[in-house]
């Protein structure tokens, strides 16, 4: 019987083929990129050093057997408890398309890849990924803009969604709502 | 108040002149151009008012045009954010006299889903520009907006005289946006 | 010029084409209501999430409604108890300044005393009167029928649409 | 129409002493260099599909060089999931691609089940294809009506609201809602489909199959219409791969890629149907404006067969989950992706154990699709621009987010 949702088979927990045979590459390549790494369950990740993130993405993309041509989202996590910031890269491949015998066997049925890198709060920067993939260039942006990850070593990183003097990173645990924005209350006024 | 810089107050009043600004309201109400400026989801029901089932045209206010100089309605259909008002403001500034505003939707209205936690959002238009009927609902139905079309032009001929009502602005409208 | 020739001819006959298309709709039944014509209605869901209706005798002050918003519209105040132990509503109003008509309210309600209506024409010259409703105050629309405790009430024009399209034959 | 233009070259250039030149030598060291001009086009602009506003630097009618500002409708989607429990965020997705509430709603719902792990009504499952195709209907009658509008067609706008009101009309009876429906809830549906309904439903799919072919004569096969279409605003696949474009944009370039086939989700496995994806036996080249329109015309007939694939096997029983009375997902993290209309949707929650989420981030297909346009509009004229942007079809609801 086919699943009837992608959460049926979470319990079983194989190892995600695409992201095994990452973490393979990488071992093999750069043995002492990889900080961390889930390779079962519902969201299989692996956590690389920031200073080897671009070697590792050229090796993901460049990799015959994975080919990881396009960077699907790349989110921004605030870890406030452990005074990290964590950048969290999706890529997915259109150039290999998973067979029917892939989708049988892995719990998460969607053929991503994960990669993490995290930095200390203070000193939040990660180096750009952007001339790897061109579309997580837009990507970094809003990481920063909300997140406040600074992304080094790429063209202009100036916030997109919001105005150029919005004060801090919204997104950030400790971020204070400030009461107004040039005139116009933020926070509801008292009786409205 | 364009007019009453023009005319005397009891010149305004004989019977001719109330024949002629009845005319004028008439005229006024009768072909209302909206400004074609869609924000967000309540542009997608105006566009379905301006559309086959509903069509707006019979209210005389189916002119979407793309200019603000050559509209007198401005329907803000959607949320305005920090980014945004700005612009509206200049928008509404562009107008030509006399001119008005419907607040289409909560988030218009009032900041509407985001008014706790959107950050980003205005808590309602009118800190912004004034506006002369407030419509909530999220989004509004077709049959609302053309309800609220038709009881701005019953006050447009209820008021005579055919000039904006003075609204009294919300505080952050006099420490001004634009 | 042979293409030149084929190029404008295929220009104009491919919108007269277009133009015959919109051309046959001269002949068929206008799909324009004339909505605030009361012998043409327009067509309401029996679920249709409007303005809510509220029946202020049946509410036992339990704020699950209240807390169930996501945007905190709903005020409910209480002044004190009665005699047998029940709480006395004295307001219970709603802010559609923020109300974004998800019927989120209406699901915790133990007592089934708030539902969505089918009112829409909820526009106002002001803020302050019009937008914010207390239900335990006036007459307004909120008192009339209760269109959403009867799921299939509001059905029947529909079924009426859909037996008047049958009988045509299909495709309105 | 906020266009308001300057002259970039404020600095006259060093002169040369003209005198010492010849006069036919003076034209040819200019080289005839015309002088480009910072055009704005937006917000308000109604050819931007919202509130896009994009500057561009233009060398007479030719696009030199093009930026787009996004975030004049940044809503705060993303805070607001991590601020509220998972139920009262669902509406909130409904808000960010207001043409595909449905959808989006299926694919949140997908990832916040896959959180908790819940396993939901196998009749909820074929409802909510059903939903999310009709949605999928709808979306792109509207996308076709629009581009014609872009385009100078008005008469195809109004013809596509006849069928996408019928189609409202049907969401709206089971949801209430006419645009935002908030039907599909965490653990299934809200209500079941009633038989009227299912024959309305049936009614509403021969009516689009019917019309159709009516809105590809308006347009497809409408001469001026190709030659606006045809050829302009190509996307190659390199392209659209590097910049993560999905949907319609993706397959025009001749990618072969459809969640739903690929990586199905849901019930979609269960169903036969095509991806239409780009090729050169029609008008057009690959990944031209022309090919990203006949795909989403395309794309209409398999969203038909789909929902009447569903209608006949789906089964019988109750359409909601039963859920705790307060849903704490355990924690972890879940990556979920969907094909909406426009692209892939996809959600990316990080659960502390919370009802609410520690990180709520969501990928709106539109933000990427509009990404690709600084790359793809150098060279174009300014009137094909209107032409591109219109052709991506997108949302500013959900650029911004």
């Amino acid at each position: 019987m086919a699943k009837t949702s992608p959460a049926g088979d979470a319990s079983t927990n194989e190892a995600d083929p695409i992201t095994k045979a990452a973490l393979d590459l990488i071992q093999r390549e750069l043995p002492d990129a990889v900080v961390a790494s889930e390779s079962g369950g519902k969201h299989p990740w692996i956590r690389v050093k920031p200073e080897s993130l671009r070697a590792v993405a050229r090796l993901v993309r460049d990799d015959e057997g994975l080919a990881m041509d396009c960077c699907h989202l790349v989110s921004g996590v605030d870890w406030q408890a452990d005074d990290e910031l964590e950048a969290v890269y999706h890529l997915c491949s259109y150039a290999k398309k998973p067979d029917a015998e892939y989708r049988k066997r892995t719990p998460k049925n969607d053929p991503w890849l994960c990669i993490k890198v995290r930095v200390p709060r203070g000193a939040p920067d990660v180096p750009t990924v952007m001339d790897i993939w061109t579309g997580a260039d837009w990507h970094e942006r809003e990481t920063f803009d909300l997140v406040g990850i600074r992304f080094t070593g790429r063209k202009e990183l100036r916030r997109i969604l919001l105005p150029e003097d919005w004060p801090g990173h919204p997104l950030r645990k400790d971020w204070v709502t400030p009461a107004t924005y040039h005139g116009v209350p933020i926070v509801p006024p008292e009786g409205l | 108040m364009p007019d009453d810089l023009y005319l005397d107050p009891e010149l305004q009043q004989s019977v001719i002149l109330t024949k002629v600004d009845w005319l004028k309201d008439w005229g006024r109400r009768n072909a209302l151009w909206p400004m074609a400026f869609g924000l967000a989801c309540c542009a997608m029901e105006m566009m379905a008012t301006a559309a086959t089932k509903y069509d707006l045209d019979r209210f005389g206010a189916g002119v979407f045009r793309a200019s603000p100089r050559q509209s007198d309605l401005m329907i803000v259909a959607g949320t305005v954010t920090h980014k945004m008002a700005p612009r509206v403001r200049r928008l509404y500034d562009q107008m030509p006299d006399p001119k008005y505003v419907i607040a289409m939707g909560a988030c218009t209205v009032g900041g509407g889903p985001y008014v706790k936690y959107g950050y980003h959002v205005v808590q309602g238009v009118d800190l912004v520009v004034p506006v002369d009927i407030y419509l909530p609902g999220c989004p509004p139905r077709p049959e609302a907006l053309i309800d609220a079309i038709r009881k701005l032009q019953f006050r447009i001929a209820e008021r005579g005289g055919g000039t904006l009502t003075q609204i009294d602005p919300r505080p952050a409208l006099a420490s001004g946006v634009a | 010029m042979r293409t030149y020739l084929k190029d404008v001819w295929h220009g104009i006959s491919s919108t007269a084409k277009g133009m015959v298309l919109t051309g046959r709709h001269f002949f068929t039944k206008p799909t324009t209501i004339e909505y605030p014509d009361p012998g043409e209605q327009t067509y309401f869901s029996p679920y249709e999430r409007g303005l809510h209706e509220f029946e202020p005798e049946k509410c036992i002050v339990c704020h699950l409604c209240a807390k169930a918003c996501p945007v905190d519209c709903i005020t409910i105040e209480d002044g004190g108890k009665a005699a047998d132990g029940s709480k006395i509503l004295t307001r219970y109003e709603i802010d559609y300044a923020k109300c974004l008509f998800c019927s989120l309210c209406i699901d915790p309600c133990p007592v089934d005393c708030i539902h969505m209506g089918q009112q829409y024409d909820l526009a106002a010259f002001d803020r302050e009167g019009g937008v914010r409703i207390d239900f335990t105050k006036g007459e307004g629309p909120w008192r009339t029928a209760k269109t959403s405790a009867d799921p299939d009430a509001g059905l029947a024009p529909h079924l009426a649409r859909i037996a008047a399209r049958k009988k045509k034959g299909g495709e309105a | 129409m906020s266009t308001n233009g300057r002259s970039t070259a404020l600095t006259p250039s060093e002169a040369e002493p003209a005198h010492e030149l010849h006069e036919r030598q003076l034209l040819v060291g200019r080289d005839l260099r015309t002088e480009e001009m910072v055009l704005n086009i937006g917000p308000q602009h109604p050819a931007t599909h919202g509130v896009l506003r994009v500057v561009i630097k233009t060398d007479g009618e030719i696009v030199r060089a093009l930026q787009p500002h996004v975030g004049n409708l940044h809503r705060c989607a993303e805070k607001i999931g991590e601020s509220v429990p998972y139920y009262q965020w669902v509406p909130y997705v409904d808000r960010m691609d207001y043409l595909a509430a449905m959808c989006n709603e299926h694919v949140a719902c997908m990832a916040i089940e896959q959180l908790g792990d819940i396993q939901i009504p196998e009749r909820a499952e074929y409802i909510r294809v059903i939903v999310a195709e009709v949605q999928r209907i709808l979306s792109h009658l509207m996308a076709i009506g629009v581009y014609g509008l872009d385009l100078g067609a008005f008469t195809p706008f109004l013809h596509q609201f006849r069928e996408r009101e019928r189609g409202m009309d049907l969401l709206d009876h089971i949801s209430g809602g006419r645009l935002l429906y908030h039907y599909v809830r965490i653990g299934g549906v809200k209500r079941d489909l009633s038989r009227d309904w299912l024959d309305e439903l049936d009614a509403f799919l021969a009516a689009v199959e019917k019309r159709l072919p009516e809105y590809n004569l308006l347009l497809m096969e409408n001469r001026i219409f190709q030659e606006r279409t045809c050829g302009i605003g190509v996307i190659d696949r390199d392209t659209a791969v590097r910049w993560g474009v999905t949907g319609p944009g993706l397959r025009a370039a001749g990618v072969d890629w459809d969640l739903r086939r690929d990586a199905p989700y849901s019930v979609y496995d269960r169903f036969d149907f095509d991806v239409p994806h780009g090729e050169s036996g029609i008008a057009g080249v690959l990944g031209d404006c022309f090919q990203r329109h006949w795909i989403r015309a395309k794309e209409v007939e398999q969203s038909v067969r789909i929902v009447r694939q569903a209608l006949a096997q789906m089964p019988e029983g109750p359409v909601m989950a039963n859920l705790p009375k307060s849903f704490r997902p355990a924690a972890g993290e879940v990556y979920v992706r969907g094909e909406n209309p426009r692209g892939e949707l996809a959600c990316y929650f990080v659960s502390e154990g919370k009802d609410t989420a520690y990180r709520c981030r969501c990928r709106g297909p539109s933000y990427s699709n509009i990404a690709v346009i600084t790359e793809v509009a150098e060279g174009v004229l300014i009137a094909d621009l209107v032409a591109l942007i219109g052709s991506m079809d997108i949302v500013l609801g959900e650029v911004d987010r």
